[in-house]
C-alpha cells in the first residue's frame, strides 16, 4: 500500500516497543463474538493507473454540461469559474487542514474566513454572516430554527409554494418532531401577494421565509413582503440568489432579519448537487442565535492584530444540547472559494454578471414565447430563471430528445407541481452564448 | 521572508477601478434595466465588494495559505479527526469534468456512471457498516447524526411509540447531544465509568419505554473499545430502543468488527476523516449514514437504485422523513470516498485499521513514561494523554505544551476533549504517519518537557502570530471588517 | 485588464511623481520614425470565459490518447504519471521561481534540483548529472560538442542509423559550421555491429554516440560497444531509455563516458511534444566540460547544510563566449517533475514498469507476427518497443484508419528511412492492456 | 513552525521496503526475463533509488517548496527576467488532456486544434516582430539565438559569402556570445558611449566583410532604447551584416515599435519572460524566433503550414538548417503564450508596454535619490542602479542591499550584471505590480539604508538559511548525496 511509511521491519520494531508479539494482540478488547471471521465484499484493490482508467470510464458514461449547452437551474447554476478559483482553492495548506482549533497555525484560514463574513456582508448588506453552512436548503432549516428561537414562537411558520421544493422538504423534515405548523402559501400567479401572507400570520407565527428572485425566477416585492411579516411581530427570512444582488436591492436594504442563500452560484462548481456552501447572514442583535462558527477579530500578544473562532458557547462541542445548532464540520473550502470569486469579480464584475444573467434571460424568454409554442404561466419580472409551458406537451420526453442534441433544454417542474406538469424551468446564466439560445430555442419550438 | 503586505485584508488593498474578471461583452441585444426591472426593487450600484486584480489576488491567498499547518506540511496527530494522507489521484478523479460539470436535474440518462459509482458507494459503504441501507445525503457527521435521529423519530411515530429520549455517554462528542436536541429528543447523559468505558449499572437505570436512541461512540472518544458493547446494545434492544453509533472512530475497525454485527441499528461515516477526503479547513465533508433493514423505509430520499434499464434515482419511498439538503449530497466528497475504498479493497482497508492501531499504540507506548495515560493500557487507533501531573508539579498545562508544538513544527493534539480527563491531549496519529515521524513526534515532547516552563508559558514563538486574546475577541466581538 | 492593478488614479499619481505628463512621453528615446503608426493586427481581447470557449473547442478538435489506445513511441511515450506528480509541481513556489539566483531564498528548488541531481545519477550509475538541458536530442548534441571539448577532437564524430533520426539530425545542425564530419553507421540488421564500429574509429574520432535500446527498440551490446570506443580513445556517449533501467544495466555500470536520454518518460505529459527535459550525466573527471546548471552542496553561515548554483564558471553568465555551453534557462520545472516520479516509483516501482513494457511488448510483438500478415525485420530482443513490415502496405492509410477506430497503431518509419516504408514503430507501455493489445492486432491483422 | 523533518533530503528519509507507486499485476501471460533479454545486458537489482511512501513525497515537496520565493508570494523585481504575474487560466487550458495529452506523430487529421493554434502562434509573433517567419522551435531564448545563428550562417554558405565574426555590444548578455561561439563565430565585442549605448565609432571600425550578425539587445540591458536603432542596422547592412535583436526585452516596446520596422533581420521572443509563461525555477521556457523573408527557407523544421485540407506540419524545406531538438518545441509552453496574446489583443498588449514602462519610471523616480542611476534619466521597462557609492561611503554592496530585501519579503534585484555598471541592481518591476507593492518596495530599501551596515553585511536573517558558502560549495564541489 503507497500510503503506509511503514515497513515491515518498522512494524516489527514498534510491536516490540509496545511489547506484544503481533498487531493482532492489539485488537484484544475486541470481543471474539463480534469478530468479522471473513474479507469485507468489497471490490479488490485497484493501483492508480486501473483507478484512473476505471473513474475516467464511469466519467464517460455521464454527459458533462461542458458537452452540452446547460440551460438548467433550479438551485444549481452553471455560472462561469474563473481558473484562479480552482488554483487557490486546492492549495495544499487550505485544503488539507482541519477546522482551524489554533489559531496560532491557522491564520490563513482564520483569515479568508474572516474576509468570507465581511465579503457577505457586503454582498448582502446585513451585519453578521458566519463562517457557512452545508448548503442553501439547510441554511434555510437553519434560520427558522434560529427566528423559532429568537421571537420564542414555536407555533407557526409561513413560506409559499414558489419557494424550492427541496428547502421546504428540508425545512419540514428539520421541524417533524417540533409541534410547529409549516403553511406554505399558494402561489398560482407566480409570485406571493402581500394580502395573502398578511392573512396566514398570527401572534404565533416565528417566521416568514420566502425566496426572491423566486423558485419560478420571478422578482418579489421583497420590501413589502418584510413589512408585512414584521407588522405581525414574525422575522422576515429571504431566500436570495447571490448574483441577483449584481443589481437587485440587497436584502439588507430592504430590512431582512436572516438572509440565506445557496452559494454555488460563486465559484462552486455543480458536481451533481454537492458540496455546496450555505449561506445565512442576519441582524447583529440575532448573532448569538446563529448556527455554525464564527472568525473575529482580536490582537496576539505583541498587539497584533489576528483571528480566532469566536462565539464558541453558541457550539455544541460546548453547549452540547443547548447549542443554537449541531453543525461542526461545515462548508470551509467552499466558503474559500466564493471569497476568492467574489474577490476576482468585486462590484463591477457582479454586476456584469448580473447583468448578462438578466439580459440573455429576457433575450431567452422573448425568444420562445414569440414562437408561438410555448408561453409564460407567470406574467412578472424575472432576472436568470422563467417558467414556460406548452400544454400537453411531454416534458419528459421533450427533455431526453434535446439532450441527445447537446441541449439541457430545462428542469421539468411535474415532479414537483402537477399542475406544471407541462412546463420548464429554464435558467440562462452569463456563459450562454446567443447561438446556444438561439438553437434552444429552435429544439423547443420544433414541433 | 514573510510577505506582510500581501496579507492585508482584502479590503484594505482595494483600489477603485481595479477589476480581477473580464466579462464578455453581451451578446444578445441590450435593453435598459428600467425596461427590464422594477424600479423599487433596483440597487442604486452593485454591492461594495473590494476591487482587486487577478494578480492581487493570487498573491493575497498563497501568502495567506502559507500561514496555516495542514496534512500535506505538517504531522497533525489531532484526536477525534482522523487525519491522515489525502490522496492526490482522489482530487483528480474527483473533478473530472465528467462528474464536476454535472447538473443535479439532467436527465439520468446522461448521467449513468455517476450514478453506478453512488450506487457502488451506497453498497460498500453497506458492507462496511452490516447495515444494509445507506444514504448519502447527510453532509457531515453531524448532519448524519441529527438525519438518522429523525429516522429514529419517523420509525417510532410510524409504528406508535412516544419514545422521546436519547442516552448519551458523558464522552460523547458535542454533536450527539446537540443534534438529539434538534431532533426534538430530551438527553440523559449516561457517566463513564473508573475505566471510561459505558457504565452498564446507569445505563441499565436509565433505560425504559422511553428511550429512543442509546448513542454510542466505539472505540469511544478515549481511544477504548467498548467491550460490552454486545450487551449494551442487548440491553438496549430489551427496552425497545434502537443504538446509533457515532462512526467518526470506524478508522479502528475496518474489517475487524462491524456495527451491524455487534448490534447497532444506524451509524453514520465520516469520510472526510476515515475516508482521507480533505478536511479543507472546516469541511465539506460528508456524513452518509446506514441503518438497519427496518429503519431502510426511513431513510431521507433519493437513494440510487439499480433496475435492468439502468441507474436511477428513487424518490418515491412514502415512509422516508424526506430530505435534510437539497439534492444528492456532497458528491464531490462522495467521490472521492469512492476512490479511497476502491484503492485499499479488502485487506487494504483491514490494513488501514491495523496501521493505525499499531500507530497509536507505538505513540502510546513511547509517551506513557512523560505524558500518562489514565485510561487503558493499550488503545485502538487514539489515546488521551493527560498533562494533570505536569499542571500540578510545574504548572504546564496541556495547552502549552500543544502550543509549543506548533514550535517544534507538529500540530498540536486535540486538547481538553473528553471533558473527563484531566488537561487531556487527544493523540491520533492515524496510520499515514512514518515510524519516523512519531519517533520525531515523541523527541519534540521530550524536549519540549526539559524547556523551562516560561518558555511553554509564552508558546508558540515561532508561529505567524503569538497568542491571540480570545477573552477579547468574544467580549467585543468584531465578525467583519468596516471602513473606519 | 485584469492582470493590471493600478487604476487611473493611481497612473496619474505615477506621472506626477515621474515628472511627465503622458505615459506617451516615457516613449520619447523611441524614434518617431520607427514608430507603429496602428494597433497590432492580432485578433481582439478575449474575457476568461471566451478563451475557455475557443481553447476548450480547438482542444476538442484534437484526439487526446486518453481516448485513442496509443502504440506511437520514438521519443514520446503513453507511460502514467501518478497525480501526485502534477499536483506538486504546480505548487506557486515551484512554479513561478526564476533560475534560484538568491540560494537564501530559493532552497526549495536548490534542494529539489540537488535531488534531482542525485535520483539521475543513482539512476544511471554515472558519477555526475546536471540539473536539466532542453530535451534528448538537444542533450546529444551537447554530448558530442562536450566530448570533443574533452578529448581534443573535432575531426570526427561516429553515430548510427539506429539512433533517433531527430537527434541525428540536431547533432547535424549544431555541427554544420564546425569542421566536423558525422558518420552515421548502417545497422541493416537492426543493431550496429562491432565490427563496423572499429572499421570507421580514428585517431579524430571524439566520440561515438549509440542509442540503447535502439530508435528501432532493440538491445544494442553496449558493454561491447563502449570498449570498442575507449579502444580507439573516443568517448562513449550512451542514448538511453530511463525507464528500461528498471530492468537493464545502467551506462555507468557498462562504462558510458557520457549518458544522455529523453527523460519524458519520468512523469512528462507528451504535449505535442513538449516541454521535455534533457537527461545528461557523466563521469566526474568530465564534469568541468559540462553544460548546463550544477547544484552543489555547501554550509550557510551557521554551518547548516544547504545549497548554491555551483562551478558558474563554466556557464554563459560568466565565461560568455568561452562558456561550455549557451545554455540558460534550462527545463527545471521537468527536472522537478522527473524527481517527483522517480521518489514516487522508486526501485520497485521502476522496475515493475519496465517489466511490464517488456512483457507487454513482447506480448504485442509474438502476437501481430503470430498472424502471418506482419512480420519484425529486425530479429533481436526488444524492450518497449519494435518495428514490424508488410510488405506493400500502405502504412500511412493503415494509420489513419485506424485513428478513426480508436488505435494510434504505430509511426510509420518511411519519413526518416525509405527502405522501411511499408514498417511501423510500435511502443507498448505499462498503460496498454491486454484488451487493448488484442484490438491492435486484430485492426492491425485485418486484410 | 517549519517541518524540518520533512525537508530531509529524500534518500535520508528512505526505508527499504516502503513504495509511492503500485502498478497493476501483468495481465498478458508473463514470461521469465532471461527468456526475454540477454543476460549480460540485465541488471542485477533495480538503481538504488529511495524508498518512500506517497504522502512522504507529498510532504517532501510541499515544505520544500515553501523555502522558495516566487511571483505567486512575492514582488520579484529581478531586473531582465520580466517576471510578471502567470495567468492560471492559461496553465488550465494549456493542461487540457486535448492538449497534453497528444503524441507528436499522430495522425495529422488527429491534431487539427492544436496545429491551429499553433499556426495561431507564428502568425502573432510575426506580427509583433514585424518580420515575417517564426520557427516555434528553439527550447528558451538562448536556444533561439543560437538557432538564428545557425540560420545566418545557413543563409550566408547559400549565398557563398564567409562571413566569420558577430559583434556584440559588452552590455549583452552572456547567452548572445555562447551563443554566437557554439555557432562557430568569432566574437567581436562592442564597447558602450558613457550614455550607456552602442558606441557607433566603435561599430563602424569593426563593421566589414567579415561580420555576418551584430547581436543588440533594444532596449539594452541598462534599460536603455537605442535611439540610434536605425542608423546602427543601416551600418551593418552596408557591409552586408545581418541585424540579431535579443528580444528579452519585448516587455518595453509591444504595439509601440517593431524589430523588424527598425531593421532587424532575426529576433527571439522569451514567452517565460514577455509573455507570461511561468518560469518554473529555471524553465521550461520557449524561444521563438522570427525573420525576414530572406532568411524565412533557413529556418528548422517542420513549420506549421495552411492548406485546403487544413493544417499540416511541413518538413519539405531543403534550405532549412534543419532541426534544433527533437519535435516541434515546447509545446506547453507556447499554448500558454498564445492564450496570453489572445487575452490581452492588441490595445490590451499594447497597455502591457505602457503599463510596465509607467511602473519602471515610477521606480526609478523614487529611487534615485537613494540609489543613483548612472545611465539614463528615465528607462524603458527596466533600469540600472548603483550602490557604488554607497559601497565607497558605508561599505554597503549591492549584494547586501539585495540580500537585506529578502528580509523585508522581497526578492532580490538582478545584481553585478550589466557589468558596465559598479555594484549593479538592476530592477524590473513589469505591469502587473501594484503602486502600492512599488511604494512598499522603496520604503524598504529606504527602511534598509537607514539599517547599520553590520545588519546588512549579516543579512538575510528571516530565510532558512543565512548566507551559503558559495566558495567552498565550487571548491570541492559536492554534486549528490552518497551513503557515507
Ligand atoms: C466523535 C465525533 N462525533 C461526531 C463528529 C461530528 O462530525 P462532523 O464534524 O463531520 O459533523 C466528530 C467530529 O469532530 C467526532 O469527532
Ligand atoms: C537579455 C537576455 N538575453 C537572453 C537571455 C536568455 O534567455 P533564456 O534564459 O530564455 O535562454 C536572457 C535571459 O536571462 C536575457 O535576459
Amino acid at each position: 500500500m503507497t500510503y503506509f511509511p511503514n515497513t515491515p521491519a518498522d512494524q516489527q520494531e514498534m510491536l516490540r516497543v509496545i511489547g506484544v508479539r503481533s498487531v493482532e494482540e492489539l485488537f484484544a478488547t475486541v470481543p471474539e463474538a463480534i469478530r468479522l471471521r471473513r474479507p469485507l465484499k468489497l471490490p479488490s484493490a485497484m493501483s492508480e493507473l486501473e483507478l484512473t482508467q476505471y473513474m475516467s470510464q464511469q466519467s464517460a458514461r455521464n454527459r458533462p454540461a461542458g458537452q452540452t449547452a446547460c440551460f438548467l437551474g433550479a438551485g444549481s447554476y452553471d455560472h462561469f469559474i474563473p481558473a484562479a478559483v480552482d488554483f487557490l482553492a486546492s492549495r495544499s495548506e487550505f485544503y488539507t487542514a482541519y477546522t482551524p482549533y489554533q489559531p496560532e497555525a491557522s491564520q490563513g484560514s482564520l483569515q479568508a474566513f474572516f474576509e468570507y463574513q465581511t465579503l457577505i456582508t457586503q454582498l448582502t448588506g446585513m451585519e453578521v454572516s458566519n463562517a457557512s453552512l452545508y448548503d442553501g436548503a439547510s441554511a434555510v432549516a437553519e434560520a427558522v430554527l434560529m427566528a423559532m428561537a429568537a421571537t420564542g414562537r414555536q407555533g407557526r411558520v409561513v413560506t409559499a409554494a414558489n419557494v424550492h421544493p427541496e428547502c421546504r422538504q428540508t425545512l419540514a423534515t428539520y421541524l417533524a418532531n417540533l409541534p410547529t405548523e409549516i403553511l406554505s402559501l399558494p402561489t398560482p400567479a407566480g409570485t406571493i401577494r402581500a394580502e395573502d401572507l398578511t392573512g396566514v400570520l398570527n401572534e404565533q407565527t416565528a417566521c416568514v421565509v420566502f425566496q426572491h428572485p423566486n423558485f419560478f425566477g420571478c422578482l418579489e416585492e421583497a420590501d413589502k413582503l418584510v413589512k408585512v411579516a414584521h407588522t405581525a411581530g414574525a422575522l422576515a427570512v429571504v431566500v436570495f440568489d447571490p448574483i441577483s444582488l449584481g443589481l437587485l436591492q440587497r436584502p439588507g436594504d430592504y430590512g431582512a432579519d436572516i438572509a440565506v442563500a445557496e452559494g454555488q452560484c460563486l465559484g462552486i462548481p455543480m458536481s451533481f448537487g454537492g458540496p455546496y456552501l450555505g449561506l445565512l447572514a442576519c441582524r447583529e442583535s440575532l448573532v448569538r442565535r446563529m448556527p455554525g462558527r464564527l472568525v473575529g477579530q482580536t490582537t496576539d500578544r505583541q498587539g497584533r492584530r489576528c483571528w480566532v473562532l469566536t462565539l464558541q458557547t453558541r457550539e455544541q462541542h460546548i453547549r452540547r444540547e443547548k447549542a443554537t445548532s449541531n453543525i461542526c464540520t461545515n462548508q470551509g473550502l467552499m466558503a474559500l472559494r466564493a471569497s476568492i470569486y467574489l474577490a476576482l469579480m468585486g462590484p463591477a464584475g457582479l454586476r456584469e454578471a448580473a447583468n448578462l444573467c438578466l439580459q440573455k434571460t429576457r433575450y431567452a424568454l422573448d425568444l420562445i414565447t414569440r414562437t408561438g409554442r410555448w408561453q409564460t404561466p407567470f406574467a412578472r419580472p424575472v432576472f436568470k430563471e422563467f417558467v414556460i409551458r406548452r400544454p400537453g406537451v411531454d416534458v419528459d420526453r421533450l427533455v431526453s430528445t434535446a439532450a441527445q442534441q447537446g441541449l439541457f433544454v430545462g428542469v421539468p417542474l411535474g415532479r414537483w407541481y402537477p399542475d406544471l406538469a407541462d412546463s420548464l424551468l429554464v435558467a440562462v446564466t452569463e456563459k450562454r452564448t446567443q447561438a446556444e439560445i438561439d438553437h434552444w430555442a429552435d429544439v423547443l419550438a420544433s414541433p | 521572508m514573510r510577505n506582510q503586505q500581501a496579507v492585508q485584508l482584502l479590503f484594505e488593498q482595494s483600489r477603485p477601478g481595479c477589476r480581477g474578471v473580464q466579462l464578455p461583452a453581451c451578446d444578445v441585444p441590450e435593453r435598459p434595466l428600467e425596461e427590464l426591472l422594477p424600479k423599487n426593487l433596483l440597487a442604486d450600484r452593485a454591492p461594495p465588494l473590494p476591487e482587486l486584480s487577478e494578480p492581487d489576488v493570487v498573491r493575497h491567498y498563497v501568502n495567506l495559505s502559507q500561514w496555516n499547518m495542514s496534512v500535506d506540511t505538517h504531522f497533525y496527530p489531532l484526536g477525534s479527526c482522523t487525519m491522515k494522507y489525502n490522496p492526490k489521484r482522489n482530487d483528480r478523479l474527483a473533478s473530472l469534468p465528467g462528474f464536476s460539470d454535472l447538473h443535479p436535474y439532467q436527465p439520468v440518462e446522461t448521467l449513468q456512471g455517476i450514478l453506478a459509482l453512488l450506487f457502488q458507494a451506497q453498497e460498500m459503504l453497506a458492507e462496511i457498516a452490516g447495515l444494509p441501507a445507506v444514504s448519502l445525503q447527510p453532509s457531515a457527521g453531524a448532519h448524519g447524526e441529527l438525519t438518522a435521529l429523525l429516522v429514529a423519530a419517523a420509525y417510532f411515530r410510524d409504528i406508535g411509540q412516544k419514545r422521546t429520549t436519547v442516552l448519551i455517554p458523558d464522552v460523547a462528542h458535542g454533536t450527539n447531544p446537540a443534534s438529539a436536541a434538534m431532533a426534538g429528543f430530551r438527553i440523559v447523559p449516561i457517566p463513564s465509568t473508573s475505566q471510561g468505558l459505558v457504565d452498564l449499572e446507569a445505563l441499565g437505570k436509565h433505560l425504559d419505554e422511553q428511550t429512543a436512541v442509546f448513542m454510542i461512540t466505539n472505540p469511544n472518544t478515549l481511544g477504548l473499545f467498548e467491550p460490552n458493547i454486545a450487551r449494551i446494545c442487548q440491553m438496549v434492544h430489551q427496552v425497545g430502543g434502537l443504538i446509533y453509533l457515532d462512526g467518526a472512530n470506524m478508522n479502528a475497525m475496518m474489517g475487524v468488527t462491524r456495527p451491524g454485527d455487534f448490534g447497532a441499528d444506524m451509524m453514520h461515516f465520516n469520510p472526510h476523516k476515515t475516508f482521507s477526503t480533505p478536511h479543507g479547513a472546516g469541511g465539506p465533508g460528508a456524513g452518509p449514514i446506514a441503518v438497519s433493514e427496518r429503519l431502510a423505509p426511513y431513510l431521507p430520499s433519493p437513494i440510487v437504485v439499480r433496475t435492468e434499464t439502468g441507474y436511477r434515482l428513487d424518490d418515491d419511498r412514502p415512509k422516508s422523513i424526506g430530505r435534510v439538503r437539497s439534492f444528492l449530497g456532497n458528491v464531490g466528497v462522495l467521490l472521492r470516498m469512492v476512490c479511497y475504498l476502491l484503492t485499499h479493497g479488502p485487506d487494504g482497508l483491514r490494513q488501514v485499521t491495523e496501521q493505525a492501531v499499531l500507530n497509536a499504540n507505538y505513540l502510546l507506548a513511547r509517551l506513557r513514561g512523560i505524558l500518562p495515560v489514565p485510561y487503558g493500557d493499550r488503545c485502538m487507533h487514539e489515546f488521551v494523554a493527560s498533562a494533570a501531573r505536569l499542571k500540578a508539579e510545574r504548572n504546564i498545562s496541556a495547552m502549552e505544551i500543544a502550543k509549543r508544538l506548533l514550535d517544534h513544527g507538529f500540530y498540536a493534539p486535540t486538547v481538553y476533549f473528553p471533558l473527563i480527563v484531566k488537561e487531556a491531549l487527544m493523540i491520533e496519529p492515524t496510520e499515514t504517519e512514518s515510524k519516523a515521524t512519531l519517533d520525531a513526534f515523541v523527541e519534540a515532547i521530550e524536549r519540549i518537557l526539559q524547556e523551562p516552563a516560561e518558555l511553554l508559558h509564552e508558546a508558540p514563538h515561532t508561529t505567524p502570530i503569538s497568542r491571540p486574546d480570545e477573552v477579547q475577541a468574544a467580549r467585543q466581538p468584531i465578525l467583519r471588517w468596516q471602513t473606519r
